[in-house]
């Protein structure tokens, strides 16, 4: 192995021949600085293999021959190995990136540019605190010198405030060191460690003041929060692929460096180094909200992400070995996001958010910014994830909750402004002038978003290996999904069966291994999204971009069934959140809704994550916090955190079933999203939740919290969500948007069947998730066939289409007959279970209002149908067809499925009853034969069947023969028709259509809940907007923030 | 008004801290660990006569190797940074006149300075002084030369030149050090001498004459490079 | 006593210097009392090395290498003064360098007046 | 000795206030350099020679010179800049 000196050595060596050339030879001296870095790459990658393959031990470099203490020694383990590769790297990627502004610019900046990668792996490397001040020097003189590359031409006032810092910063260190020399006799780094443990007590104030003081300097390296002001100029006016160097390399380094220097210091300042990080991080996060320009947003993200990993850095006491392992996670997924992000902002000409729309034409791009997107938010199959995990468990198992809410609660706003720009990249009109695709650059990115799964696969390797965690990239289910990537080139057609005939191949394999319930689950998710996808057939062309969401969502799914411990199981949540978010943002006006979706399903799913930590936490059976923490062991936690946990989780399935309150994201996403992704979020994505508050009541039951019951609250939330959800169907003008509110007021339902804690009220719940998928998703293709038909989705505009669309209509009567609960189909057999389950059940209040609900509930299925398809047909609807043969297939099958499962309820429902015999051994239901009898009463579906048949056919027949003599009336008949054509839509009878009803409960479907978080929104904005005019654009003022800051924590850290 | 005050609060509180700092300082009876080896092992091992020579050249090389890339990039950059500007032509500088007492006295002065700095940075690991303060000696002897003759063109080519082949040859010696004696930088490629001698200390007086051309080169680099800016 | 006055003399530049740059506009001033505030801190240094009653760290004739253990001050704080001499130049020479070329570009020596970026 | 130090420790705090306080900026410039030039004899009386040349050699010398050459090039800056909120 070469030794690392020749890290620093090679860079020198490359800067000063770089001297000799004369200034026209600018190519060759490009391809010596290429060379160069090229070389520090190739070392520093050779020992990270040594270490990480051979796991050799770290390895000390002494200078001028002599024992440390008494000269400069250089140390290269497996941190510094990654760090210096990911510095050489970056470095090495950005020179190719700039290639034009390093060739303007001359020899001088390749120079400089050399040098500041030296600078930042002498940081990495070098174990003497005085030779740390003198790299630190170099890196802001170099930073300072760098950033001339930049055309913008505010960079050198950001040049100018970064130097005033950097003078305060170089003030504090040398006092420091000088007075740390003085206590502890030696400059070298291990040294000052154990001088520190033996100090005598007289100087051992003076010792700590001292530490303070280069605490504080390395800290102020770091741009904390209110004294980092100078750092977000310099990366908006800096050119971007030196602000890759300066976040990726220059975070990178000082981190370590700050990781470095807590050695000295002991624990004593580990709270301050958390608390310093968590305020960066919160803080940061929050002043990014009302951001515009993208590479100061970046700049905030940067700034805010080395604040979380200082926190964790804070926490290296309870971390233990484990602080490697998540700080070098969160570290790699930043460096490698953050420098490829700035890559792509190098390729977009405008500087606001919504600029980035250009790259819409290049799908690589895209790729590759969601990739980075997701590694700096931290979700599955990338280092963050695991590294969030970690975490959190640890922080519940030492009773850090505040700490792990706020590091929770920075995380989902920076999620938020994360994807509020992706859906401004992938929604706002594409600006005219296309990216400039430098090869430079695009190498860089791709590169980039290679390291970036790369990375994925290793901390999952490395987790299965250390933590017994399952690796995420090896699950079958999650590669079959990515294999769509690859698979894009392909026709819509072809595609379209292979994941059909993935679909249904993997339930054939794995259908044997569940019990009853999850089988029923694994059916609505597998089998159930194999016939959805049937009406994606109706797409022409490529479809890029719909195979892998959707194959991620229905991977996620298939995994949640399959977890077995809180890892797998949150792992799947957070996958099919991904995958169903970038389904719905394809729909044309999806981008504010598939928004608030991802910000309400992040918040559940942090919640869910917080749930499971605090279980794993107080699990009385292992001492030290449980590794992996089985979903059954749920049951067993202690009491006091019980409730708690059940709170928690309770409340983050709820965000995916929309209960009441938490609801408000559901109509725009499932209204907006496309005509065959609508059934799929509406029909298979919600019953995830349902599935998610199976599992919790099936572990824990009835929980108390002070007192209250919280199944009692729930069943509480399930009514009203009924009642409310079902009242905002019926003023809906949009057909997917009744649809939609239709879809919350029947998981209300389901939650109050759920809520209920007895055997018929859990079955209720099962049979509404098989009969909500069903006729959901009918009633969602067949609104979406007319939809694509008629060009629109307001019901007012629609009308007499059943001449026209005779299948749909059928669909949607069938529908509605089931959704209703009217008798022959399986909704009566819903309605049946549910009311001998409220016989048993001892509540009162809560069943008032559930029976209102389903009156309410048919008034708007009797909207649906008759304003679409009765009444009198437009014109401009004379020639219009039967919707798309591939659309109108799976409403049969629906059909068909409806009467098969209302004849024969017994296929699905049978050996779940016995399987609900273990939770709730009375009150079951008894099946003989093909008729079912409880307590209370008696169901022969078949005979109902028969009777309503014969009713249904004898009145049909006699109006046939009462009608075969009235008069036809033609349409524009004025006098008999009763309607004036072409008058503006306020006379169509269609328009507000129940007015009566609005007049008399309007006043329960006030918007509250959506005022409530949007004034929760617009409060962290307008706080945000004006906490930000903090950073005033005056260096001097950036100056005296930085000296107010020390002074600050000088206080603080004396107070405590 | 408000601003002074808010600096003169934080400005004291500072103050403060360094009072704290101040009171809990008490000299050392006697030599710490670290200034303890250096007294005894330096004379032995590294022959140099001047302890603070030896500690900056061989125990705390990488330091200065360090600190002559800081020089060598505050020269580059500030070359970067003005010439920016629009190079003006010698030609249309109005000659500035020079006073009679100044241009001979620099012409009789000037290569006594250059000596004196010569002298320095040579003797470095004797007598007190060395490569950065013989080089800023060379450089005040190019800053008379420069305010005798503004109009005198100092060939860029050959100050680059020399200062890069002075960093070369440092890293090379380092990387010497690394082949042939103990470690980086480590001086004990030449043999030590007896102490006292000119041609002492191994390859010190050999680093740090490299030093001196060097500081010397870059500091009238800067001075050249800002002598070309022209009137704003 | 010589070294606490000289530690005070330099806490006190110190002290004058930030206050100088933190309160004057131009930048020239700025740059002028942060070197102020640099040569503060290299008293400081020095002051902390110095041992009363001892001399330089030179081994010469006067002070031979066998007692030179017992007659010299503490040689380390020099050697990092004499680099922090050297990189303050470098950097005040690099902030001349960028004063010079924002009043080229900008007119003003104002620091007030560069507040483009900002928010 | 002591009588000296304090005398140079006194001469220096005054020239760095005048540095600070004084409206034109070459009389600022040159209190820095003579700041620079007492630090130098205070380096000597702390029995450090090295530092002592470099700081005089470096400190006094060129960056005083430095600070006069930008001077010369900004000189009508002085006159808009250099007023006292």
């Amino acid at each position: 192995m070469v030794s690392a000196i020749f890290i620093l050595a090679a860079a020198l060596a490359a800067a000063f021949l770089l001297g000799l050339l004369k200034d026209e030879q600018r190519g060759v001296a490009y391809a010596i600085t290429l060379l160069a870095l090229a070389f520090m790459t190739w070392i520093s990658a050779d020992w990270t293999w040594a270490f990480a393959m051979d796991g050799a031990a770290s390895v000390d470099i002494f200078t001028a021959g002599t024992e440390p203490p008494f000269a400069i020694n250089l140390r290269v383990g497996l941190a510094e190995a990654v760090l210096t590769l990911i510095i050489s790297l970056t470095a090495l990627l950005s020179a190719l990136a700039m290639k034009d502004a390093l060739l303007a610019l001359g020899r001088r900046a390749m120079a400089v540019l050399l040098v500041a990668t030296l600078a930042f792996c002498g940081i990495v490397l070098t174990r003497d605190i005085f030779n740390l001040f003198v790299f630190f020097e170099l890196a802001a003189i170099s930073t300072g010198g760098l950033i001339l590359l930049s055309d913008d031409e505010r960079a050198l006032a950001a040049g100018f405030k970064y130097l005033i810092v950097s003078q305060v910063i170089s003030i504090l260190l040398l006092i420091g060191i000088i007075f740390a020399y003085h206590a502890t006799g030696t400059l070298n780094i291990d040294g000052m460690a154990d001088a520190a443990q033996s100090i005598l007590p007289g100087s051992r104030q003076a010792f700590m003041l001292a530490f303070f003081l280069m605490f504080m300097a390395l800290v102020a390296e770091l741009k904390p929060f209110p004294a980092n002001g100078w750092a977000l100029d310099i990366y908006e006016s800096a050119h971007p692929a030196y602000s890759a160097i300066f976040s990726a390399a220059g975070g990178a380094a000082a981190l370590y460096a700050v990781d470095k220097l807590l050695l000295v210091g002991g624990t004593a300042w580990l709270p301050a180094a958390t608390g310093i990080g968590v305020v960066t991080f919160v803080g940061a996060n929050l002043l990014a909200l009302p951001q515009t320009n993208d590479r100061r947003l970046l700049g905030y993200s940067s700034v805010a992400q080395i604040g979380l990993i200082l926190t964790v850095l804070g926490q290296r006491d309870v971390l233990g070995d484990l602080t490697g392992f998540v700080a070098l996670g969160l570290l790699l997924a930043h460096s490698v996001a953050k420098a490829g992000l700035y890559w792509l902002s190098s390729l977009v000409a405008g500087r606001e958010l919504s600029a980035w729309a250009a790259l819409r034409g290049h799908p690589l791009m895209i790729f590759a910014f969601a990739t980075f997107l997701c590694l700096l938010v931290g979700l599955p199959p990338f280092p963050g994830f695991y590294a969030k995990w970690e975490l959190a468990r640890v922080l519940a198992a030492e009773g850090r909750i505040a700490l792990l809410a706020l590091i929770l609660f920075g995380a989902l706003i920076e999620a938020t402004y994360l994807f509020r720009w992706f859906g401004y990249t992938i929604k706002r009109d594409k600006p005219a002038e296309d990216i400039a695709c430098a090869s430079g650059n695009v190498i860089a990115i791709c590169v980039a978003a290679v390291t970036g799964w790369v990375l994925g696969y290793l901390w999952g390797d490395a987790a299965n290996v250390m933590l017994g965690r399952g690796n995420l990239l090896l699950a079958l289910p999650l590669l079959f999904a990515l294999a769509f990537l690859l698979l894009e080139w392909l026709p819509a057609w072809t595609k379209n069966m292979l994941a059909i005939a993935g679909l249904v191949g993997y339930f054939a394999l794995t259908w044997g291994d569940y019990d009853p319930l999850r089988l029923i689950f694994f059916v609505i998710f597998l089998i159930g999204g194999a016939v959805i996808l049937l009406a994606s057939f109706h797409a022409h062309g490529r479809r890029v971009g719909f195979y892998p969401a959707a194959m991620l969502m229905y991977a996620g799914m298939t995994m949640l069934i399959e977890a077995t411990d809180t890892f797998g199981f949150f792992a799947a949540w957070e996958i099919l959140t991904v995958g169903s978010y970038f389904l719905i943002l394809r729909g044309k006006h999806s981008e504010p809704h598939a928004l608030s979706y991802l910000v309400f399903s992040l918040g559940g799913a942090f919640l869910i994550l917080a749930g499971f930590a605090l279980a794993a936490s107080g699990a009385p059976l292992g001492v030290s916090p449980r590794l992996t923490f089985a979903l059954s062991e749920l049951a067993q936690v202690a009491q006091p955190l019980a409730p708690w946990v059940f709170l928690l989780l309770a409340i983050g399935f709820m965000t995916k079933t929309a209960a009441i309150g938490l609801h408000i994201w559901l109509p725009g996403a499932h209204a907006e999203a496309e005509t065959d992704v609508s059934p799929m979020v509406s029909g298979i994505l919600l019953k995830a939740g349902l599935f998610g508050l199976f599992i919790l009541l099936m572990s824990m039951g009835k929980q108390q919290l002070y007192g209250i019951e919280l199944t009692y609250v729930m069943l509480w939330i399930g009514a009203i969500t009924a009642l409310l959800g079902n009242l905002m169907a019926i003023f809906q003008e949009d057909a997917k948007r009744l649809l939609a509110y239709s879809s919350i007021g029947q998981m209300g339902y389901a939650l109050f069947g759920l809520a209920l804690m007895n055997h018929l009220g859990w079955l209720m719940a099962l049979m509404f998730v098989i009969n909500h998928y069903i006729y959901k998703s009918m009633l969602f293709l067949s609104v979406g066939g007319v939809a694509k038909r008629t060009g629109t989705r307001a019901m007012y505009q629609m009308g007499g289409l059943i001449a026209l669309m005779p299948l749909s209509f059928i669909a949607v009567l069938i529908g509605i007959i089931a959704m209703s609960g009217v008798p022959p189909l399986s909704g009566f057999g819903g309605r049946w279970i549910f009311y001998n389950a409220i016989l048993e059940s001892e509540y009162r209040l809560p069943m008032v209002v559930i029976f209102l609900s389903g009156p309410i509930a048919f008034l708007y299925l009797f909207r649906l149908i008759h304003t679409i398809f009765l009444g009198q047909l437009k014109d401009e609807h004379r020639k219009l067809k039967e919707a798309p043969f591939w659309i109108v297939l799976p409403q049969m099958i629906y059909v068909v499925l409806l009467l098969a499962f209302a004849v024969v309820p017994g296929i699905a429902l049978r050996r779940v009853d016995e399987y609900m015999n273990q939770f709730f051994p009375t009150g079951g239901l008894n099946w003989s034969g093909l008729n079912i009898s409880s307590p209370y009463g008696y169901w022969d579906p078949i005979a109902i069947m028969i009777i309503v048949g014969c009713i249904f056919m004898t009145l049909f027949l006699w109006l046939l023969f009462v009608n075969r003599k009235a008069q036809k009336v033609k349409q524009f008949n004025i006098v008999f028709a009763a309607e004036r054509p072409y008058r503006p839509e306020t006379t169509h009878f269609a328009w507000n259509f129940f007015a009566p009803y609005r007049k008399a409960l309007g006043f329960l479907v006030q918007p509250f809940v959506t005022q409530f978080w949007g004034a929760i929104t617009d409060t962290l904005h307008t706080g945000a907007d004006i906490a930000r005019r903090f950073y005033t654009g005056n260096g001097q003022t950036y100056a005296i923030h930085l000296l107010g800051f020390v002074v600050a924590v000088y206080l603080f850290a004396r107070g405590i | 008004m408000i601003r002074r005050a808010v600096v003169l609060a934080l400005v004291l509180a500072m103050g403060a801290i360094f009072a704290t700092l101040l009171a809990g300082y008490a000299p050392d009876g006697d030599l710490n660990l670290t200034a303890r080896y250096y007294a005894d092992r330096t004379a032995p091992d590294i022959g140099s006569a001047n302890i603070v020579t030896a500690i900056i050249v061989t125990y705390r090389g990488l330091d200065t190797l360090g600190e002559v890339t800081v020089l060598f990039l505050s020269a580059t950059i500030v070359g970067l940074v003005l010439a920016g500007g629009r190079r003006r032509e010698t030609a249309q500088r109005p000659p500035v006149p020079v006073g009679e007492l100044l241009t001979t006295g620099s012409r009789f002065l000037v290569p006594l300075i250059m000596l004196l700095g010569v002298y320095v940075f040579v003797n470095g690991h004797l007598t007190p002084g060395g490569g950065f303060q013989g080089g800023a000696v060379v450089a005040s002897g190019v800053l008379l030369m420069l305010l005798a003759d503004p109009l005198k063109h100092f060939s860029h080519r050959l100050i680059a030149a020399v200062e890069s082949v002075a960093g070369f040859a440092y890293v090379v010696i380092g990387v010497l050090g690394l082949v042939l004696a103990g470690g980086f930088l480590d001086n004990r490629i030449l043999p030590l001498g007896e102490l006292g001698a000119l041609a002492s200390a191994g390859a010190i007086p050999l680093i740090y004459s490299l030093v001196g051309l060097k500081v010397g080169a870059e500091f009238s680099s800067m001075l050249a490079s800002l002598s070309e800016t022209e009137e704003l | 006593m010589i070294a606490q006055i000289a530690m005070a003399t330099g806490f006190a530049l110190i002290l004058i210097g930030l206050y100088g740059a933190l309160t004057n506009h131009n930048l020239l001033r700025m740059i002028v009392a942060f070197t102020i505030a640099d040569t503060g801190v290299n008293i400081v240094i020095v002051a902390v090395g110095y041992m009363a009653g001892r001399t330089a760290p030179i081994l010469d004739a006067a002070v031979p290498a066998a007692e030179a253990a017992q007659r010299i001050i503490d040689p380390v704080p020099q050697a990092l003064v004499l680099t922090a001499i050297v990189i303050g130049l470098g950097i005040t020479a690099l902030m001349l360098a960028y004063a010079y070329k924002l009043y080229q570009k900008k007119r003003t020596l104002d620091i007030g007046k560069l507040t483009e970026l900002k928010w | 000795m002591l009588a000296m130090t304090l005398l140079l420790c006194v001469a220096m705090i005054g020239a760095a206030l005048v540095a600070i306080r004084t409206d034109g900026l070459p009389v600022s410039i040159l209190a820095a350099g003579l700041l620079s030039l007492l630090a130098s004899v205070v380096f000597l009386v702390l029995a450090s020679p090295d530092v002592a040349m470099t700081e005089a050699a470096i400190g006094s010398g060129l960056t005083t010179f430095l600070f006069f050459f930008v001077l010369g090039r900004v000189r009508s800056g002085e006159r808009e800049g250099g007023e006292h909120d």
